[in-house]
């Protein structure tokens, strides 16, 4: 096997040096009755035949690269330079551990501490940790770094229209814990009434999932003098245009960063941001780096604050998270420098312009109706036939219109999410329009 | 050779530099709403060559296995086939969109019913889910999973888990983010688990223990159906901790020894690329007891296709969509090339290359359990005055070579956690031992070369405590 | 434009370093009334839109990837392991120069001399060099070097069955020689017939342009009695199994090496491999990589035996090669090291085994027949309707049965040379016989 | 890091190992032909790890444009942008085969049209072939067919060609190649060709001249129209070297001052990485006279299609199939990328950063020719008694930049070509500037340091005259 290099000489003369006769008796503390079972698995086969089977298990999805593709809800389609997967895949990033020796893995720290010092100018927060698992994950343990700040205040307000699938992971987080999460619909500055001295934090989603960006001025102040943390769930490639959370006074701020030079994946991996500002610092999970000297004075950076995690904590750690989604979080590092300020103000101008055209002409077909409200690239579309039907019908076309809203709220049949983002180009939203008015009648 | 140090991109910046070019608009503008935008947005300006050049620097200046033999304890830094890496490249799996409906997903969800059919098999469970994105994340799932058990039995006292001394840190801190206390079991003079704390801990209020088997000493607990029995009896759940699959697979499926619920971490015994720290798969199996409480959605096979579904009484979801999709790929393809018998040669050959390192060292590195060890053994670094386990660490830096673990586990003074992994030659491991020997000489001869080493890095030792003490988190200007 | 860093505040400033007002101002030597040409090629397209456009483009052709494919006839569809490109384009190698600095470019002189070793080991023969532009050429460059050796000597003897276009391009380059090319149509052996005293060389195909391979013996030593030079083109994954043409006699062995890990690419980059016994080294052509020692007695690679070279020799030279066939080679060597002995050899009894396991299930196919002789991975069929129509009609079923031996030769309309490797199942060459079978119906 | 010597893959190999899996053969064996096979086949058995961490070593023993500035006069050591490599690996182009035929090549076809008529703009040429695999091919193409123009005109004398002192190697040898004899024209006091020792060489003999402009020296031949009539007067066509279009490009287009025939490197100018040697592309473009003469077959459109056909007389094939089309595909994305205004952009930047350079740096290192610069200058490294070009050109190694050319052209004396390019940025420059002023200094005072670099590379300076006197070419165990 090309991957175990000991020769059958070789293994003899281990064996040998080590004082036994065979493998298996290196085996015997393993209970004997079930030792050497057939696991059924089939034999090995070459790696021709390996990636020939995955090549067409792969032709058998549906995907962004060969439709006309309006679908996000919280995967999005954008444009990934060439050099980012290209450089993220070198083997000395790609196959390091977590970076525990700083003197030979200066890379992967400077890296890390080049996305911490982006993001945190992103979100406008003080510290970016170097990841969570993904946007649900990352705001899940911010909810719960709220709870933990203070037991007894034990209600946590959420956006209704939070990603329905963020709300299910803060649910699972949450189920040891007597929480009350209640979800509030109005606007956010209207749902501060909500606040009581139990609030352990209002939850606010800027784009909320079905892509509208609320005015978010004034509401830390109400969240703050109830005495609650203000945490804001963010999509990245709009904050190159809009208002930084941490400037609108957001405590805690965390984001789905896939979007950054990640591509979908069919959900993973993605990346979970999560910024604070100072003074919760030393209550964040998650890995942080920083940057010191060397004994000759030389900047050097190293893995810091660990008191907080669970290798040093144990059971009083803040978080239990150990590997994160490193390479996801390069690939954004590298995005971010590739794009720099004027390519992400560039790409989020042209997912407004591009939505915003979308949702002018998709208002226009009859039959068609566009949800009012400042949104961004997301918008929901009331269809006169249920969603669900039309989506089917494009997607056979290859047109993939977006989510039939159907998908999480069993009875809102006629509106579909839809997504528009740089990568779709004027002739393929004309050609929605027009597949949709077919589809329509 | 790349010596110079690298400027942070903050630094390379310079106004009006942009290191991509993106379409024009086809479409007309739409005035933005003013009150809403932000009057700066301070990230760096860069050309593409910047940057390429940047990120070709830095990556310079890392160890990696693709460059250094990496012993890293715990870690598996087994070699991370490349074939991985052209199967996940494929555009059927990179620009697939995880809510166009499982009718348009029908690859996806077969390479994820292919691969839980395979771990299930490989670990003798029930079922199984892919969607923990590491080990730790694997964790919550089965700590969850228990107590999600206990609650639907009504038996809502089992708050308790108990944890070996020698377990990794997720597992305590796990616990307590499920809503645990934790209690720790002591190990006993073999290393194992002291199965007379054990029994004495298994009170009414276990939910139960997690344990680690291969252990974190790299030694097979070999009472394990005992201590399975016992918490049994108790009333509590095994939760296995996978990180050491390495050694075991195809010689032990760890369900048959009575494990309830496991992790594998796909980024260890499975050959995905750590990434300099993720992204993992902390995929979890478990018996029929567990099994209808999985994380969920996991994918069903349903006549001749695939669909997602949630286990009957889940934990609910943990992470948005399926798990970290791209790393299944590489792991698929990686059984796929070993195949049955390859998994059990892994483990062989794994457990060879540890005993023949610590035979080879033992006689100069204390090791405190004198067992054969499995995929990886501890040994001492403090056997010479004045010498710390992290002066050998760093000197073998010196070497070329990457450090072991170190300080871990914690019930070893001084450990050194070495995993040689079966992807490494003879000729690598005979090295690895030679430096280790040399070194241990000038742990005598010349100290200061420990305690100054590393000597030839883009930085020699740095100030962690001032690091600590007074945080630069952020590039500053 | 992401190429060009130089801001505007930059450009101010070196222009007044310079002592200029305007970049103009540097341009003056060129000629006035045609600085400045309109050129009439476009604007300038994002990344995004240059990927869609060339995909789109890509598209349209037929590829191996996604047919069954049984082309070969000097570009063969060989497994290529996929570490083989991923090391190949480390930025590293791919964008550096020719080794002229050796202290910093050790990484590719090793290679390179990792290729020579493993070459000349392959081809029986002293020194291999460090490529040509493709085996064509190679050839060409071997028939010029025994051409200069001795100028009296003006007779060139080619097989009749070496590949078309090789030929072509051998008379390419002696436009300008008084020459006279024979070709024969003999095997070798009964060739060395035509051997006179003016004789400068006798080509030997191995296996000839049609897949067959005949036996060496003796040939060398004829040519070599009668003052020439025996030079041999080979295919360098028969030398898998097959005797090494050095060890048969040969002079100059020269070879495309594309089959080594580099895929069709519709015909270039090819790989020319070039090989000579001792007596020949410093007459051979091409770069050279030696190993020498630095002062410290550390081994280490250099470019030598330059002093053949044009930029040394100029009109005296060798050859004016300079820029070769590098980051091929490099794939070669990488793709050697990665096969090495067993693998290679599998890779050839592979080939073996399933042509002759094509031969035979296509011969029994009514109307067809194989050509006679041992072959290696390639064969002639002979059809019962035109071969070019076969091909058509096969193509458009993506089966590409072969090359109809009428796009060189005229008269040969009902022959097609199918050529099968390890890439091809069992499973597809069944249903190639029975696509023939329905196609001669 | 990375400073142990790298075995070679020989001393690497163990027997029985193998680096990839190969598919079981599904089919019948045939028994193997026995007198034809060899005995033994010496290659190297190595595991996949082993090969993957000993070209990932190799490769971090390279200078190269992604790691470090790399001002290598004459060679164009632009950055190579990214895009041009994801464009190079789509798989329709990568698994096109070039004797499928016509009709199942069209994407093929269309791409090397495109290009055709996008170089045939950026030149003014009448027809262009994009055969030839590198710059020295494209000369042969074209020195053939200036002789196959005379010849075909019955003009037989004419087998002389005009080459000027400062031309590169590769075209007095290309003109022997084509059979041709070469006369070297001197340069005068300007760097220019010298217009008398022109005149007088032009005799009923003169085949052509071969020109490169702008020259080795980096000056634009003022006098072209000059040197082109002299030469089109005596009956001799013009053979221009587009090695250094890279400083012209939307600036001129060579065919407007009259050349007849002309490569372009398109891996210089137009982007496609170097990859330690090649491989390139010499792409041909000729005038009215000499298109039907180009090396073929070269892609024409009809109607609605595209075909591969020969020029009317060509001179034939120089390679099997069309050209290094990977390389083609590289470089259409490059000027699809940059287009019409770009392509005048990196010419101005080009020479705005020599200019700058050579600015800075003349003071100290004489520059011979005082005029402005194209996009690369000549200066000299021997103004300080007992030290050398090549001394400089070590000393750079120590300071992280890959030296520029040296000893070339060989009419300036110790010479030193630099050439920026425009895709460093003006920090690179600045740098590049302050260490060649540093090293001037460290001549005079420290001349050692000089002498001794480089200091920190896998090797120092090797003995090439050992290497030469008795060759190692092969490894020998
Ligand atoms: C024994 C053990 N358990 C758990 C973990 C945590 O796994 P992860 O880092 O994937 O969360 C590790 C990781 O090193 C481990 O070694
Ligand atoms: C001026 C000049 N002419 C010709 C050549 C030869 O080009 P190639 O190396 O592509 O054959 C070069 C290459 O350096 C050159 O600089």
């Amino acid at each position: 096997m090309p991957f175990i290099p000991t020769t059958d000489a070789d293994r003899e003369e281990m064996l040998k040096t080590i004082g036994v006769k065979t493998i298996d008796e290196l085996f015997t503390d393993i209970p004997k009755d079930v030792r050497y079972p057939r696991l059924g698995i089939g034999k090995g086969l070459s790696e021709l035949e390996v990636l020939r089977e995955l090549e067409s298990m792969a032709a058998k999805n549906t995907t962004a690269n060969s439709c006309a593709w309006f679908l996000g809800a919280g995967a999005y389609n954008h444009f990934i330079p060439s050099l980012v997967p290209q450089l993220a895949s070198r083997g000395e990033f790609l196959t390091a551990y977590t970076p525990y020796q700083p003197e030979v893995s200066q890379g992967t720290l400077q890296a890390i501490f080049e996305y911490q010092s982006m993001a945190a100018n992103l979100f406008g927060v003080d510290a970016v940790n170097a990841s969570h698992y993904d946007g649900a994950t990352a705001l899940a343990e911010a909810v719960l770094m709220a709870y933990r700040m203070d037991e007894n205040r034990h209600e946590i307000l959420l956006p209704a229209k939070l990603h329905p699938e963020y709300k299910e992971v803060i649910r699972t987080y949450f189920s040891a814990f007597p929480v009350t999460i209640k979800e509030y619909t109005e606007a956010p500055l209207a749902a501060c009434s909500h606040l009581t001295e139990h609030t352990a934090c209002m939850v606010i989603a800027y784009p909320d999932f079905e892509g509208y960006v609320a005015d978010l001025t004034g509401v830390a102040d109400k969240v703050h003098e109830a005495g609650a943390l203000c945490i804001v769930s963010t999509d990245p490639i709009m904050l190159g245009l809009f208002k930084a959370p941490g400037e609108l006074g957001a405590d805690i701020v965390t984001a789905e960063g896939q979007a950054l030079g990640n591509a979908m994946n069919y959900g993973g991996p993605f990346l979970g941001m999560f910024g604070v500002k100072q003074p919760l610092i030393r209550k964040m999970p998650g890995r942080l780096v920083g940057e010191t000297k060397d004994k000759a004075g030389r900047r050097g950076f190293v893995l810091t604050l660990s008191a907080r995690e669970q290798h040093i904590r144990r059971e009083k750690a803040v978080s239990n998270i150990c590997s994160n989604q490193g390479l996801v979080m390069l690939q954004a590092a590298i995005y971010l420098e590739t794009m720099g300020k004027n390519g992400l103000q560039a790409v989020a101008k042209l997912c407004w312009d591009k939505a915003h055209y979308a949702a002018d002409v998709l208002s226009r077909v009859p039959g068609y109706a566009v949800q009012t409200g400042v949104f961004f690239k997301e918008f929901v579309l009331k269809t006169p036939v249920p969603a669900e039907a039309i989506a089917d019908k494009l997607t056979r076309r290859c047109i993939v219109p977006g989510l039939p809203l159907s998908r999480y709220y069993k009875d809102r049949t006629h509106e579909l999410l839809v997504c528009v983002t740089e990568m779709n180009t004027k002739q393929q939203i004309d050609m929605l329009a027009e597949a949709l008015g077919e589809a329509a009648r | 050779m790349n010596k110079e140090p690298e400027l942070l991109a903050y630094e390379l910046s310079r106004p009006g530099r942009i290191g991509t070019v993106l379409p024009q608009s086809d479409v007309p503008e739409t005035p933005l709403p003013a009150s809403l935008l932000r009057n700066e947005l301070p990230l760096p300006e860069m050309d593409e060559l910047t940057v390429v050049r940047h990120f070709t620097r830095l990556s310079q200046k890392n160890f990696s296995i693709d460059t250094q033999y990496y012993p890293l304890g715990s870690c598996t830094m087994k070699y991370n086939p490349k074939a991985n890496e052209a199967a996940a490249a494929m555009h059927g799996w990179k620009h697939a969109h995880p809510l166009i409906g499982d009718v348009y997903s029908q690859g996806s969800l077969e390479l994820m019913y292919n691969l839980q059919e395979m771990l299930a098999k490989i670990g003798g469970f029930t079922g199984v889910s892919l969607q923990p994105a590491a080990g730790a994340h694997g964790e919550l799932a089965g700590v969850l999973m228990i107590r999600a058990y206990h609650t639907a039995r009504g038996d809502t006292k089992r708050t308790k888990m108990l944890i070996p001394d020698s377990a990794h840190g997720t597992n305590p801190a796990t616990s307590t983010m499920a809503g645990m206390t934790v209690e720790t079991i002591p190990s006993d003079a073999d290393g194992d688990v002291d199965i007379e704390a054990l029994k004495k801990a298994c009170d009414e209020t276990v939910a139960g223990i997690m344990i680690t088997n291969p252990n974190t000493l790299g030694l097979f607990e070999k009472r394990i159906r005992e201590i399975v029995e016992i918490v049994h009896r108790a009333g509590g759940l095994v939760y296995g901790d996978g990180a050491n699959l390495n050694a075991i697979t195809g010689i032990l499926r760890p369900a048959d020894v009575g494990i309830d619920v496991m992790h594998f971490n796909l980024h260890k015994t499975f050959s995905t690329p750590h990434g300099g720290g993720g992204p993992g798969v902390g995929m979890v199996g478990a018996g029929v007891t567990l099994a209808p409480y999985l994380p969920g959605p996991i994918v069903v096979k349903k006549d001749n296709h695939y669909a997602l579904e949630m286990p009957s009484k889940s934990i609910g979801r943990l992470k948005a969509f399926y798990g970290n999709f791209a790393v299944l790929v590489r792991a698929y393809t990686y059984v796929r090339m070993v195949g049955e018998e390859g998994l059990r040669r892994i483990a062989e050959n794994a457990v060879l290359n540890a005993n023949y390192v610590k035979a080879k060292l033992e006689q100069v590195y204390p090791v405190p359990y004198k067992r054969s060890c499995m995929h990886e053994f501890v040994a001492r670094g403090d056997f010479v005055e004045g010498i710390h386990t992290l002066d050998i660490a760093k000197r073998l830096i010196d070497y070329d070579i990457h450090p072991p673990t170190i300080y871990f586990p914690l019930i070893v003074p001084e450990a050194i956690m070495i995993e040689p992994t079966e992807t490494e030659s003879k000729e690598t491991l005979d090295r690895f031992i030679e430096v280790m020997l040399t070194i241990a000489q000038e742990a005598k001869t010349s100290p200061d070369l420990l305690h100054d080493a590393p000597h030839d890095t883009p930085v020699s030792r740095l100030d962690e405590v001032a690091a600590a003490r007074n945080p630069v988190l952020c590039y500053r200007g």
